[in-house]
């Protein structure tokens, strides 16, 4: 019997297929819709503790094989997003609660509020890098990560992934001060910006953003494999999977499951049943009974 | 991106102006763009001709729209796209209901067998209605000043819907409601065009979505029975920030 | 009058189009030919004080739109390279000697062979992403990174660029630490890897490597962009340019020259008369008379 | 990189084996695939079929090769490619001029009108002779126990290389150094084929340029023109460490 099941992070998810976190996940229905068609989990849009409306547009970027996004944590807030995990948790499937905040009070704060709503685990948003006081601002200072992870650790009952950036001098170091967490997810996206040739500015309004999509892959593959490398944690690989063997290529780098965002750009929502039929045809044909085995297959 | 020269402008309405262009896309009727007003935003605009000749519609409403509706002749605009799903073609005799700027997206569609219902404030609104022949055009004025006094629904009830292979409808999305609502049992085809505020146009950000389809990529043209599910339809819609709220 | 010409980093360059250091450029005769090919420049491979052989191959895996490499820094030793620049010499244009190594006094050392050899000036590789010791690891640290620009700057006749790494937490204090720098040089490549799925193993030799060309241009855009708002000294664009549209991109970002490396993998080495020639009609349609008046125009 | 399954296999000498399989890239005659031997390393190799069959033949010469003439029928060969320009084609008799494993580029060029020179150091290790026609067959050993004796240069002696509309050479810098400076006077068209060792294969490392030129994209295959100023040629190479020796 061929399987996908894993269990990583402290959940077992029925496919290692997840969406991830900002990419169709601020609406309840969307979310639902995603996990009904086949994304083994969803991470939710990244939430603070108050609402922000993010940033002007343009907020995306899109190229052939990229995109560079400041969408700027838009979010409605904590306190009305209740409300869209309520709607999400219809489908059974678990929901995984992406917060960010600038100190380990809010993040607590929001953590218990996730837990409370019914959240499956949280997932602590370290890395996004392009918005002032938090993200890959908070997640590149290893004495506050550590503090955070302690402290959330130590209160919730729900497990805790840690979301970490690629934007710094050494992954080695922050995955070493999340090491308490139940998960290291690995990658968010890559500090970046375009100008405008024409118009003689930068495309994005904040001017600052974060690259995603197949241009990070190579990027995302060698964060996983270092921190493989450093510590001995499960790991949710992200950063550029558009189909099944980028999927393994992550797997065999260390990761026991994995997020798409960038991808649906290419493929829309169809892209996580795909990448599962996928993997489960790459098992039979090379008679692997579950995808597991071929976690870290890869690291010397 | 991008960057394509204006080339003939029109005045069609004091709110809306028509910027022509030549754009070597393929684009079908009911499909759109994202164009860029550095400095202010980047706002969907539907194609309001498809042919060679490429044209958008554009009613000055907020800042960046305000500011594209005064691009000259000459002046470039910055776009992507296109985008969305288009309508499907019909033969026969079609009904286009259009409400606003949303006459923009039908124009494309309309023919000699199209009958239109146009519908605005005021006279001076009304978009395209010369577009149609003169016994299948019905104008609809909320000051009353032209055509029908009143709303759209009040147009319709110069038509039997029945009559139509398809109804074609765009505008705000009370109105769209409205028309299904009016609609939904009788014996018709009918298409909506919807228009959701949208951050990215190509379903990653979910600022457009309706009961999980992404009205940027798996619309804006939705069917009778795609709509039929659709508890957020003319109900709720998210903010800026993701906030719900009633429409 | 149209005009390409620019000075920059002490130096003056007929294009401002310049081979980047590691392609096709550790034969002497192969330096001179990109020159009368019409590169405005060229860096050397970069050089150290002993020979060494590299990594075994595979030392490139190239994708469509991008390539990993970790050659290795393979160099004959500076010592057998004098000849090598002695044949390119002939060209008549500017040689610029790139070097590595771990300590101010290699360092030195190096840049004043280099200097004795003709060139017109030197590079520091301070951000070589795939060997123990050298390049990144040197150029991650501040401190160190000040003392071998104060030290050489101190000694040597001819400029001192100094070449920056993206795989740092913040490129702005590198580029503070080197700004006595003439040039800055930025990015090197982006640490990355690649996995075979077939052969359950990472393509490369030596594992990890540097991402290289187009996926790479937001991440140099913006390393470009955050230095020149940083620090007030001239800068040289370098990653994924391969046609005016990007050379303008990171001129508009702030630099005033720029490299091109594996954009000679899709296009060969008459990229450099191309796109000089581009930028040319560009200036001209645009009613530009000095590529110079468009540096840093797109800084907000 | 593709991983490609090998179909057939033939050991062709006691130290050369041919893996034949099916790859639906377009090859030219003289167009080479980089081949990755995991663990080991990555080698050049010509095509030495370029039909809907392609081929390689390998010689065992260091670790990479040697492990890589062992692949068996079923197992999967790791390349990428194809890379180089090929073979310009000449109608009319054309010599073909071969030295070791130099042969294996050559072969796809065999036909009725080509005349071949192959030479090696025994009888055992003559590649592909048995593909020329009898009467077209100039066999060379050192050993002088098959053929004539001596080298490629005492082959050309039995021909008049003038006879050919064109010459093509393949096998060891030195050997092709020999040919050149035996022809370069006379009235003929020769192209010949390079070997120096190549690290990338596409044209950035810069291991296997000679006076400037790329092997791996300006060639394998430069013809006497390109040879002329060509002073590396035959006299000097860089080794892995870029340090340049004689040849
Ligand atoms: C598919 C589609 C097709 C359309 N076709 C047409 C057409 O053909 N013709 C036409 O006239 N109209 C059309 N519209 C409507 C048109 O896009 C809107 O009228 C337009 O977006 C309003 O923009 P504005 O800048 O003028 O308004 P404003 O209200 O000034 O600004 C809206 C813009 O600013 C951003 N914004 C505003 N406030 C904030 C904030 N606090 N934080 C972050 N961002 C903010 C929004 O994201 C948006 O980009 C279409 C809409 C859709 C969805
Ligand atoms: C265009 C072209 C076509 C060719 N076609 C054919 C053909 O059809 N058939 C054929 O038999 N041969 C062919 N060759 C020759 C063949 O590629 C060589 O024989 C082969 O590369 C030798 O490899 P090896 O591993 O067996 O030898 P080795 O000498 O064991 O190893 C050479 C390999 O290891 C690397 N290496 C060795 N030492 C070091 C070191 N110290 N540091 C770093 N790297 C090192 C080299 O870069 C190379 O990859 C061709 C060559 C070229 C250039
Ligand atoms: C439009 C967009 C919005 C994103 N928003 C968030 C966010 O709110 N929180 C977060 O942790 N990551 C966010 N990300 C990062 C993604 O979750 C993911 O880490 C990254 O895009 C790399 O994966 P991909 O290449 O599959 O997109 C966002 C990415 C995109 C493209
Ligand atoms: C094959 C290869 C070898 C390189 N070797 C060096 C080197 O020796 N020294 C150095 O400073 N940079 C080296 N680089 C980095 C390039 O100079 C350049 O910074 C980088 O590739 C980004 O530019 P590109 O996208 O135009 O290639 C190398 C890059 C490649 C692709
Ligand atoms: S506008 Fe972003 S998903 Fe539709
Ligand atoms: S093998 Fe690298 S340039 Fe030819």
């Amino acid at each position: 019997m061929i399987s996908l099941t894993t269990n990583t992070g402290g959940l077992k998810l029925e496919s290692p297929a997840i969406l991830a976190s900002g990419i169709l996940d601020e609406n309840g229905y969307t979310m639902k819709r995603i996990l009904d068609e086949g994304a083994g989990a969803v991470v939710t849009k990244s939430i603070g503790t108050e609402e922000r409306n993010g940033y002007f547009s343009p907020v995306v970027a899109p190229e052939g094989s990229y995109l560079i996004n400041a969408m700027g944590l838009p979010n409605p807030g904590i306190d009305f997003f209740r409300d869209e995990i309520n709607i999400a948790l219809k489908s059974g499937k678990p929901i995984i609660g992406s917060i960010f905040a600038s100190n380990t009070d809010d993040f607590l704060k929001l953590a218990l509020k996730m837990q409370d709503y019914g959240v499956s685990a949280v997932e602590l948003n370290l890395s996004c890098p392009h918005v002032q006081g938090f993200g890959s601002e908070v997640g590149s200072d290893p004495v506050l990560v550590k503090d955070i992870v302690k402290n959330l650790k130590g209160t919730l009952k729900i497990p805790v992934w840690s979301k970490l950036s690629p934007n710094v001098t050494s992954i080695s170091e922050i995955a070493r001060a999340s090491s308490e967490s139940d998960a290291l997810v690995l990658i968010n996206t890559v500090r970046a910006m375009a100008i405008d040739v024409e118009s003689k500015r930068p495309v994005l309004t904040n001017v600052y953003g974060g690259l995603s999509g197949k241009a990070i892959k190579p990027v995302g593959l060698r964060c996983v494999y270092e921190a493989r490398k450093e510590c001995d944690i499960d790991i949710i690989g992200v950063g550029g999977i558009y189909n099944y063997r980028d999927a393994l290529e992550y797997i065999m780098a260390g990761a026991s499951a994995f997020q798409i965002g960038t991808a649906l750009m290419e493929y829309g929502r169809k892209v996580f049943g795909d990448i599962a039929m996928d993997l489960e045809s790459y098992l039979k044909k090379n008679n692997v009974a579950n995808i597991k085995e071929l976690v870290g297959v890869a690291v010397q | 991106m991008e960057h394509i020269e204006v080339k003939r402008k029109k005045v069609d309405t004091p709110t809306v102006a028509s910027l022509y262009f030549e754009w070597d896309a393929r684009v079908l009727p009911g499909q759109f763009i994202m164009v860029w007003v550095p400095g202010l935003g980047e706002v969907p605009m539907s194609l309001s001709k498809t042919g060679k000749e490429k044209c958008i519609t554009v009613k000055a409403y907020g800042e960046s729209t305000g500011k594209l509706a005064k691009t000259e002749v000459g002046e470039l605009i910055t776009l992507r796209g296109p985008y969305g799903k288009p309508f499907k073609k019909s033969g026969g005799d079609i009904l286009l209901i259009g409400g606003g700027s949303g006459m923009a997206s039908l124009r494309p569609l309309i023919n000699r067998r199209s009958t239109g219902i146009i519908a605005s404030r005021t006279p001076e609104e009304l978009l395209f209605s010369e577009e149609f022949n003169a016994d299948k055009r019905i104008e609809v004025t909320e000051d009353g000043r032209k055509g029908i006094k009143g709303i759209v629904l009040d147009g319709m009830d110069m038509v039997n819907p029945e009559d139509f292979s398809m109804i074609y409808v765009c505008g705000p999305e009370r109105m769209l409601k409205a028309v299904y609502d009016k609609i939904k049992d009788k014996n018709v085809n009918a298409q909506f065009s919807l228009e959701r505020s949208m951050k990215c146009g190509i379903g990653l950000c979910d600022s457009c979505s309706v009961n999980g389809y992404q009205v940027c990529v798996d619309g804006p043209v939705f069917d009778m029975n795609q709509l039929r599910d659709m508890t957020e339809f003319g109900t709720s819609k998210l903010l800026a920030s993701g906030k719900r709220v009633k429409i």
